[in-house]
């Protein structure tokens, strides 16, 4: 019985923790290459969720699609803001991160205004739960974690072995000295910028199914992302991984097992962390103008 | 030189600022009788804007039905209905903004449909001490205790709860067990209260009660507490569609065979198709509805009549919105027979109405006991289900005016 | 003896930035860092200001170990510094850079910004009109209104130069004090030194330029790959094979 | 001559200050005075903060800690507001300083991060502590300050009295004397000099983590203070007045206004509660507003408007020497 509660609690915070991932991806691969904190995170998530609103409940067409739209509709938005906004304001922490504060508000509203302040609804695309011996898997969920997956495997493989991504990689090391090696800063910059609010829609469209869209979505998986990888590292990308675990098994146990108390065990963490171990658990304090 | 420049600076604004408010001050000063102004504050933007409009909405079409009567008659005189509307961004702080200019500069008499405590109790010092008198929809106790001037018009859940659960026992005799699912904040902690409280008084087993903190999204933690438990239903309070919706769905997945019971205002058409309709398929829900099944023609004619005015939208009229529909009828009434605007005979006048056949039932002011004031109103419960993604009305059941002992949950 | 620095040290990670690095500078005199990129000087430089603390080894000043005490210690105890890419408050004009550089000297209290007595307001007059004999000095003279924004290379390296001055130093550290110069400003830099040389000033510069290092120093000391690999007066340097082999001869014999 | 027209700017500035309630005699726009005095003096506080290069979101947390504190000790241990005051500030600067010892040596995003999961957790603490701190609910019915005797006259403050005006008078011109001296002083120059860049300042000698330290707890003690006088005025107080997004909307004032100067941070406030109050049905663009000019500040005027006044000003003056 006890065992089986846990089995289920370990299995929800291994989801869960997948969930976290992919929405901290995004944050921290911006971080680390702009040194600034996206604060329009969750409205970029919010774009991948109304891809799939759009595309699969009002038109009707295919689920992926939705997606699809989503991403790169973020990914463009991302390209043009970094051209616009945040580019003069590279490595300027505070600047840059406010300039996205109200990159974010300007998104929100111009959402609200299109859809309204109504939670829309997206249809199960994955029915079904799979039942292995009294713990349920919900099937989207499942999706939701292989797509997470994939999405991890992606950014290593692209980090690691793609030109783009190794000189994505350098410019996150040190910018100069990567400027030096011939590496065309700016072009990196919007391509990093764009691939992170694309990761962001990414998550947006994958969750979409299981809550419900609105132009509030962003909130909540925004705060999640920052105690992640407040948690993991800033800038660090298998930070924000092994933050999304922590906190994500963190969370679901302490919840289980300490009920609405266990709401401010994360907080609590956080700010262990942040006073004891700032840098987090692979962080590098991030290089400064 | 800097000094100086800076402190120009800073009375240049001032004398600016001065300069826009003084006009505002002479505006004030123009009034015309023959109206009768109506203040209403509540969240028109942000997150919490649907909720307040609805209401809003809700209070305007009440407004409308007694302008096409002509009016609300005082001493002979015709006063037609102006409702004024402010926006408090749900914020404790612009509230209190809201009211004064509401009080201040537009002059009303009464304020209807405030529906969010913690913003009301920022501005009641400012409504008891210029006499408005308010109708409230925000449940907090606090909200109505030794108040002169203030009445609510919806039912709190510990008014309200008992008599739906001792109507749920009822019809579901099979219902023995529960456990009750609200947000960690004030409204989930009372409205828990009170379900449990109910589920005691009227010999159902509350098997414990679960509180999530604001932004949750992913219940499957608080749900692995409470499937092991086997309660025969889940009980929300005050939880708002969207959630309800998610803790059904997730419930569900987690291999949730019992029911699922909203004791109070909740929206099926927002439950449904989020929590999939096959879900919470024979619902109970405490909800008014102006469309449902089986619900009166009166009712019937509130729904057209919303469709006509704003469009489809919220046309279910369902939640916390619609139940403020009869707050303007019953104020009028009050006027009508107080016969002056004078607020303290007003406050007799509506006191004494006795009873009231409201559009959703026959009311009556109560509430003694708790607040040691009849500014309480007594409207039915409206006990409903779902039937094939519809709303079926089930009976009107009367609130009880003392609730049920207090228990220690928490 | 000023300075010791013994057996100094310093990892980045896996990596030896500065390995067991031992040299002495008496007082008075100008001493000389030089060695390939990338072989330590600017690192020898920041551990001696605490920019960053050593892995192991000791620097004694005046007597006194100060490894790894923080930069402004390091600076109230007299070493001043100043940094290779002429580092400047750039929205300020020259004056305010000055009068900012005169910290130390003004024993600020934050009781003296909330109740600006007379004693404070002659101080900071005290202060700029040092501030105004620096800039002269440095050959600025005219320029303190202007934002340093607007200088040229060569007037903002003098003005990390007389910045440093400000700290009224005994030991002043110049990191490529004539890097990017034209010949006239070298020369011009090169005249200040020597001032400063002559009022006793003891100065340590690390120098890429090599022929400004070998006229302006009585000692150099030759960095490699984190390791000292000569130490010695111009000539003896300038015939020292692994130093010649370090610089792949060439530009060295041009010096 | 300059110290002449410095002082007339006083007496003119005190002088409007203290007619300000003969004409506004609506309690409406009395109530927005006072608000736009607390802002100013919140705002100027978070100025200050920032002029180190730091951000604090948890500005409003130090409001709510002010106000919680006054408001316990004075209903639960029956203490005057007038001791309660300074007791509230004290406990504001206590945990300012417990949190910036640890986090303010850093560089990067770290210290606004902490200030933001600070504020959270308050929020987090109080909503859940219903016996204690009232939930989220809040607290209502909170004593007005108690009367002041001098002589045989004495100073009472019932609820909305204009006397609240003249005590937050009173804690404007203090605290904006703390802000200006602190700023044309050498401390200002300092803190810019830290800002701009920390290791040179080092290098001259100046121990930045004091400068930073001393910035924010001078800032959120005043900020504490600030939320003791808010809660006997007001008399109710929730843990939503005290929120992530209050934080937010200081900034932007502050942002908007200007940062490199006490008066830009005054202009911010006055220029936002004013505009907000009289483009009321508008409230559902403001968000919007706010977004863009965040946006635009930080992308083509970061000085805010007072330094566009400013070159305005200065511009004019070339202008004017050219012509002549």
């Amino acid at each position: 019985m006890s065992f089986l509660i846990f089995s289920q609690t370990f299995v929800n915070a291994l989801l869960l923790s997948l969930i976290y991932v992919l929405v901290a991806m995004g944050l921290t691969l911006i971080l680390s290459i702009m040194s600034m904190i996206n604060f329009a995170h969750g409205e970029l998530y919010m774009f991948g969720g109304f891809g799939v609103y759009v595309i699969l409940q009002r038109f009707g067409y295919n689920y992926w699609l939705g997606v699809l739209v989503g991403v790169l509709i973020a990914v463009l938005a991302g390209v043009l803001l970094e051209r616009t906004v945040f580019r003069p304001l590279r490595k300027e922490l505070l600047p840059a991160s406010f300039a996205a504060l109200g990159v974010g508000m300007i998104l929100q509203t111009v959402a609200l205004m299109i859809f309204g302040p109504l939670d829309k609804d997206v249809p199960t695309v994955f029915p079904g739960v799979i039942n292995i011996s009294g713990v349920f898997i919900p099937m989207e969920k499942l999706v939701i974690v292989l797509g997470s997956l994939a999405v991890i495997g992606a950014i290593i493989v692209f980090v690691n072995y793609f030109r783009a991504g190794q000189a994505l990689q350098a410019v996150a090391q040190d910018s100069e000295a990567a400027a030096l090696m011939g590496i065309n800063i700016n072009r990196i910059n919007a391509l990093g910028f764009g691939i992170g609010c694309g990761l962001a829609a990414v998550a947006g469209g994958l969750i979409a199914p299981l809550y419900y869209v609105s132009p509030y979505m962003g909130m909540s998986p925004l705060l999640k992302a920052f105690n992640v990888i407040i948690i993991g590292g800033l800038g660090s990308i298998p930070g924000a991984v092994l933050g999304s675990f922590l906190l994500g098994f963190i969370d679901q146990f302490s919840l289980t097992y300490l009920g609405y108390v266990g709401n401010i065990v994360g907080f609590l963490l956080i700010l262990l962390f942040l006073l004891f171990r700032p840098r987090g658990l692979l962080g590098r304090e991030i290089q400064m103008h | 030189m800097k000094t100086t420049k800076g402190f120009i600076g800073v009375m240049f604004i001032l004398a600016l600022a001065i300069l826009l408010i003084a006009p505002s001050v002479e505006l004030a000063l123009a009034q015309e009788s023959q109206i009768l102004k109506i203040g209403g504050f509540n969240p028109r933007s942000g997150p919490a804007a649907s909720w307040g409009l609805n209401t809003d909405r809700a209070i305007d079409l009440g407004a409308d039905e007694w302008n096409k009567k002509g009016g609300v008659t005082i001493q002979g005189k015709k006063y037609k209905i102006e409702m004024i509307h402010e926006d408090d961004k749900a914020r404790a702080e612009e509230a209190v903004k809201a009211v004064n200019k509401l009080i201040y500069t537009d002059k009303v008499k009464f304020i209807a449909g405030p529906m969010m405590s913690s913003p009301f109790l920022a501005s009641a010092p400012i409504i008891e001490a210029t006499k408005t008198i308010t109708f409230v929809g925000c449940m907090a106790p606090a909200v109505l205790k030794d108040r002169k001037y203030i009445f609510r018009i919806t039912v709190p859940w510990n008014h309200a709860a008992p008599a739906f659960f001792k109507y749920v026992t009822k019809i579901r005799p099979n219902l023995k067990t529960s456990v009750h699912i609200s947000s960690n904040d004030a409204t989930g902690w009372s409205s828990t209260q009170a379900d449990n409280d109910s589920c005691v008084a009227v010999g159902i087993k509350v098997l414990g009660s679960e509180f999530y903190d604001a932004g949750t999204q992913d219940f499957t933690s608080m749900l692995a507490r409470i499937l092991p438990l086997k309660p025969d239903f889940l009980s929300f309070a005050g939880t708002p569609p969207n959630i309800t919706a998610l803790v059904i769905k997730q419930a569900r997945e987690l291999g949730y065979k019992g029911q699922f019971i909203h004791s109070s205002n909740c929206s099926p058409d927002v439950v449904g198709p989020i929590a999939g309709w096959e879900n919470i398929e024979g619902m109970l829900l405490g909800t008014f509805t102006i469309n449902g099944e089986k619900v009166p023609a009166t009712v019937k004619k509130i729904h057209n009549d919303w469709i006509a005015k704003y469009g489809q939208e919220n046309a279910g009229g369902f939640g916390d919105g619609i139940v403020q529909y009869p707050l303007i009828d019953i104020l009028s009434r009050g006027v009508e027979k107080a016969n002056s605007l004078d607020p303290d005979k007003i406050v007799t006048a509506l006191e004494n109405l006795g009873t009231m056949d409201t559009v959703f039932g026959k009311a009556r002011w109560g509430g003694m006991e708790t607040y040691n004031n009849n500014h309480q109103l007594l409207i039915p419960i409206w006990v409903s289900q779902v039937q094939n993604k519809k709303l079926v009305l089930l009976s009107l059941e009367e609130p009880w005016d003392v609730p049920p002992p207090e228990q220690k949950w928490r | 003896m000023l300075l010791e620095v013994r057996g100094l040290t310093k990892y980045f990670g896996g990596l030896a930035a500065v390995r067991e690095v031992d040299f002495d500078a008496k007082s008075g005199g100008i001493m000389g860092i030089i060695g390939p990129n990338g072989a330590g000087k600017t690192t020898v430089f920041n551990l001696m200001t605490g920019v960053h603390t050593p892995s192991s080894g000791k620097i004694i000043f005046k007597g006194e170990d100060i490894t790894g005490c923080k930069p402004n210690m390091a600076a109230s105890k007299g070493i001043a510094r100043a940094f290779q890419q002429a580092t400047l408050f750039n929205n300020k004009t020259v004056l305010d850079n000055m009068l900012m550089a005169f910290y130390l000297e003004s024993k600020f209290k934050l009781r003296d910004a909330i109740f600006e007595t007379s004693s404070v307001r002659e101080r900071e007059e005290e202060i700029k009109r040092k501030a105004y004999e620096v800039i002269e000095f440095v050959g600025l003279g005219g320029m303190a209104e202007k934002p340093v924004k607007s200088l040229p290379h060569g007037h903002r390296k003098c003005l990390g130069l007389a910045m440093a001055l400000a700290v009224s130093p005994e030991l002043l550290l110049l990191d490529e004090p004539v890097g990017g110069m034209n010949t006239a400003e070298t020369t011009n830099m090169m005249k200040l030194i020597k001032m400063l040389e002559e009022r006793g000033m003891t100065i340590l510069l690390v120098e890429h330029n090599l022929r400004a290092v070998m006229n302006l120093c009585k000692r150099i000391v030759v960095l490699n790959f984190g390791r000292k690999i000569a130490e010695g007066s111009p000539e003896e340097i300038r015939n020292d094979k692994s130093v010649i082999e370090a610089y792949l001869g060439a530009d060295f014999r041009a010096a | 001559m300059r110290k002449w027209s410095r002082l007339v700017g006083y007496v003119v500035l005190i002088g409007l200050l203290l007619i300000v309630p003969q004409f506004v005699r609506d309690p409406r726009w009395m109530h927005l005075v006072i608000m736009t005095g607390l802002y100013i003096i919140l705002a100027g506080g978070l100025r200050l903060i920032m002029s180190t290069g730091q951000v604090s979101f948890a500005h409003a947390a130090f409001w709510g800690i002010g106000a919680y504190t006054s408001t316990l000790l004075v209903m639960r241990l029956g203490v005057s507001f007038w001791i309660a005051l300074p007791l509230s500030g004290l406990v504001g600067a206590i945990v300012a300083s417990l949190i910036g010892y640890p986090c303010l040596r850093l560089k990067g995003p770290y210290f606004f991060l902490v200030t933001m999961v600070v504020g959270e957790i308050l929020r987090l603490f109080l909503t859940n502590s219903v016996d204690f701190f009232g939930g989220d609910a809040g607290i209502s019915s909170i004593p007005s300050p108690n009367r002041i005797r001098i002589g045989n006259w004495a100073i009472a403050f019932p609820y909305r009295s204009v006397n609240y005006y003249y005590l937050m008078l009173v804690g404007l011109f203090v605290s904006l004397f703390v802000y200006y001296r602190l700023e044309r002083s050498r401390f200002g120059m300092i803190c810019s000099g830290v800002r701009a860049d920390g290791s040179l300042s080092e290098s001259l000698g100046v121990n930045v983590m004091k400068y930073k330290l001393t910035a924010f707890v001078v800032g959120s003690l005043l900020a504490s203070l600030v939320g003791s006088f808010f809660a006997h005025y007001t008399t109710f107080i929730s843990p939503g007045f005290f929120t992530f997004n209050e934080s937010t909307i200081m900034l932007i004032m502050v942002v908007i206004g200007g940062l490199e100067s006490t008066t830009g941070a005054i202009i911010g406030v006055i220029l936002i509660t004013v505009l907000t109050e009289l483009t009321r049905e508008f409230s559902k663009y403001e968000i919007i507003v706010y977004g863009a000019a965040l946006v635009l500040v930080f992308r083509f005027a970061p000085g805010g408007i007072f330094d566009l006044y400013r070159k305005f000003i200065s511009r004019l003056r070339s202008h004017r020497a050219s012509v002549a």
